[in-house]
């Protein structure tokens, strides 16, 4: 029995909630996977910073076009209906409120919805690129994540100990245990894996679960 | 993804007495004529919507489009740079007898103020108006020893606009310089819907020449051969047509 | 022999100031009429307020295309190289000092280069259009005019007394009987019609015409 | 009108020390590789142009385009919103031993930054970074009971741009994702140049598809089949070249 998600089992729950038609945003790396695991007959239009919204999946190697990238510089294609747009029209969809949903991976998450998934600390070269931008302005702004750190620690917390990426801004976290809401101030727990206790989950949570109603279990395909 | 809607009556059914509409157009040109004279018709059958804010750059000409909108009593109150024109006296009118309040923006702080509804940036500055009359009231601060004028976004419940080209998604194209605010209503309205001359399959406006990207359209109505303003007051038309 | 310049004449004058290839707007009626007077070999590119770039003059009547108009919302036609924009953008072209020149009706004008010429006062309906815009952001902003008023009062001024379009915002003034530069605070007389005295204009002037070198003649061909 | 420059060398000519220059692409993608590398040329032979700050969302990659150019010790300071790539390495080791100033900015700060420069606005007001590192020393204010950012526009003595088609009025069209920064940055720059894979006769360009109107352009210079960062890189080229 699996102790907690894949990656992509994370993705692929996160993606049953992403509507037909609806404007997605998914930031680099992991949350890039959501797109893998729409549910059939829905099809999200995808938007990158750098000016493409309706962009399909990665060309086959040698085939690619390097004016055709993603916000992480990988190739892309494009589906009927996309469109091109210079920095400032793509950020107008990102801070205007346009995008339906971003799906963020993070360090931290706090009870308070701020999130920390820019920078580890004052080491090396910081880079932010568009995750500030992308965390306000989205009407639902969600974050996949593991439950817990590499070494154990929790990630989400009661308050982020990192530099933060945004405030107040996080409403709901897919973790490889659970599906947490984010409402005024409190982690709702929504969704938690069938096996786990709530008292296990708690303990490697670094704020306190509130209940709302019924915990549903959180059950997704081997993957 | 379809965003198409099968009648002008259903595209103009969401809206609600009070709403703030955005109305796309430069005088004539670029204007939606018939999604306004759709919601005339809904106005006629049911009395609603009225007490409308509007936001356009000019008044309306003649008795057709926004002037014949204001002629029916539906507008409240018009946001506009420019309420005088060849034939605006439905407005001046009813603005002379207090029946219709008017707020009056520059021009380029108008399209700047629509763009920044859309593009959430909550108020910007701007070397406009300043030391005039309609920066009164307004915070004055002053960047790299120049005095600035600082002014809100505006954004809207509705856009009513007109494109050439509108595809499944949305995504629109504009005739000459009927692209005008259109393109920045679209953004800074919760809800917009576009008369397009042609509606086209997704992949039928190449993506580099996607002015509009559907992410700001809400749903497009195909009226072929729209009507053109100038053209009708030419022929001394009024919305709806007087019978004798 | 004339005793002051007509309208043509004045929008000749203007035209001469205007180098090959310099981005212009002109204002709404009479300043439209520089554009006739380009001299040959100089070809300015004219910017108008709804979105268009490079547009020539208006086509034969009859053939108009309504969504081809400038900002007076007369019909114009297109020259090679002529672009459409959206309002924000033609405004960024005004307000971010991109046109190098913009002529403009005026009212009044006050020798600290204050400028009215959007309201007559509290009657009736205001209008003010994109004149405030314009004032802002052009590289040079100039003024054609007559000397006086239809009743023969100054309009140029100590100060405006009608409700102004800009604050400190025109360099030249090109007039019926001079052409005046606003320099510092000061009118300063650059060309005056060789007939006129600078007692007999300077009496006209509401404020002190000043000297900074010779008067040149203001001479313009028979139009 | 005629903006055609006819060698990169004279496109670059005018650029002086202590320029601020922006320059257009999003990584490799509508980046001006040849613009960079004549300025690289210039200041092999001459010396100059130095200490520049330099505005790029990101720091170069491999040892081509803006990557040279720091590697070249041109570049003072960078402005950008990411600094890190797959080899960001040039960048990496001077900013680590304190040799390069970095001003970071997320990016669609920077986008309206630029856009903000071009369009005469010279402050505006965004949500983002508000309450992080990234917003310190910057004026806060609320709006409709949300707090906002003051953000300043960025301005540039000169733009290196690419684009796809240019006609001799610099009317501009670009390749697909390849547009990002380069519309804005031609608007932000008291001088811009750019290269252009095919340039064309005034009214080679529909006027309805131009992107960036020849106004905000002053030169370009024709760059036929340019060449794209990302090849180069998978070719570990270097620049200039390095012999054995």
């Amino acid at each position: 029995m699996t102790s907690k998600l894949s990656n992509a089992q994370i993705a692929w729950r996160a993606a049953q909630d992403i509507a037909d038609g609806a404007y997605v945003n998914l930031g680099i790396g992991f949350p890039e996977m959501v797109a893998k695991f729409q549910p059939p007959g829905r099809e999200a239009v995808f938007h990158t910073e750098n000016g493409v919204l309706g962009f399909g999946e990665a060309p086959a190697p040698g085939t690619e076009d390097w004016d055709l990238i993603n916000a992480g510089k990988k190739a892309i294609t494009l589906k009927p209906g996309a469109a091109f747009f210079h920095h400032a029209d793509s950020f107008a969809m990102v801070r205007g409120g346009h995008l339906d949903v971003a799906i963020l991976g993070a360090y931290q998450v706090a009870e308070t919805g701020d999130l920390a998934n820019w920078s580890t600390g004052p080491k090396g070269v910081p880079a932010v690129g568009g995750a500030m931008d992308l965390v306000h302005g989205a009407k639902r702004v969600a974050v996949i994540t593991d439950h817990v750190t590499k070494d154990g620690k929790p990630k989400l917390l009661q308050a982020c100990t990192l530099p933060l990426t945004g405030v107040g801004c996080v409403t709901r976290v897919y973790t490889s245990l659970a599906v947490i809401d984010i409402e005024d101030g409190h982690f709702v727990l929504r969704e938690k894996l069938p096996a786990l206790s709530f008292d296990d989950l708690q303990a490697v949570t670094g704020a306190t679960l509130h209940l709302d109603g019924a915990v549903a279990d959180l059950i997704t395909p081997e993957l | 993804m379809d965003k198409r809607i099968a009648t002008l009556a259903e595209a103009v059914a969401g809206i609600e007495d009070g709403a703030v509409v955005m109305i796309g157009g430069f005088g004539g040109s670029g204007a939606p004529i018939e999604l306004i004279h759709a919601l005339i018709d809904r106005f006629i059958a049911t009395g609603s919507p009225k007490n409308l804010t509007v936001v356009n750059n000019n008044a309306g000409n003649g008795h057709v489009g926004l002037a014949a909108l204001i002629e029916q009593g539906m507008v409240a109150k018009l946001i506009c740079s420019f309420p005088r024109s060849a034939d605006p006296k439905v407005f001046t009118e009813l603005y002379l007898a207090g029946k219709i309040a008017l707020e009056l923006v520059p021009q380029g702080t108008l399209a700047e103020r629509i763009r920044a509804g859309g593009a959430g940036i909550p108020a910007f500055y701007t070397p406009t108006s300043y030391g005039t009359d309609l920066a009164q009231g307004k915070p004055v601060e002053e960047f790299d020893g120049r005095p600035y004028v600082r002014e809100r976004w505006l954004k809207a419940d509705v856009a009513l606009i007109k494109a050439e080209l509108g595809d499944h998604h949305g995504n629109l194209t504009f005739r000459m310089a009927a692209r005008n605010f259109n393109p920045l209503m679209a953004m800074a309205a919760a809800r917009t819907i576009a008369q397009v001359s042609h509606a086209v399959e997704p992949g039928g406006i190449e993506p580099e020449q996607v002015i509009t990207p559907g992410i700001f359209v809400q749903g497009i109505v195909e009226v072929p051969a729209p009507a053109q303003e100038e053209a009708l007051n030419r022929a001394n038309a009024h919305y709806p047509e007087v019978t004798a």
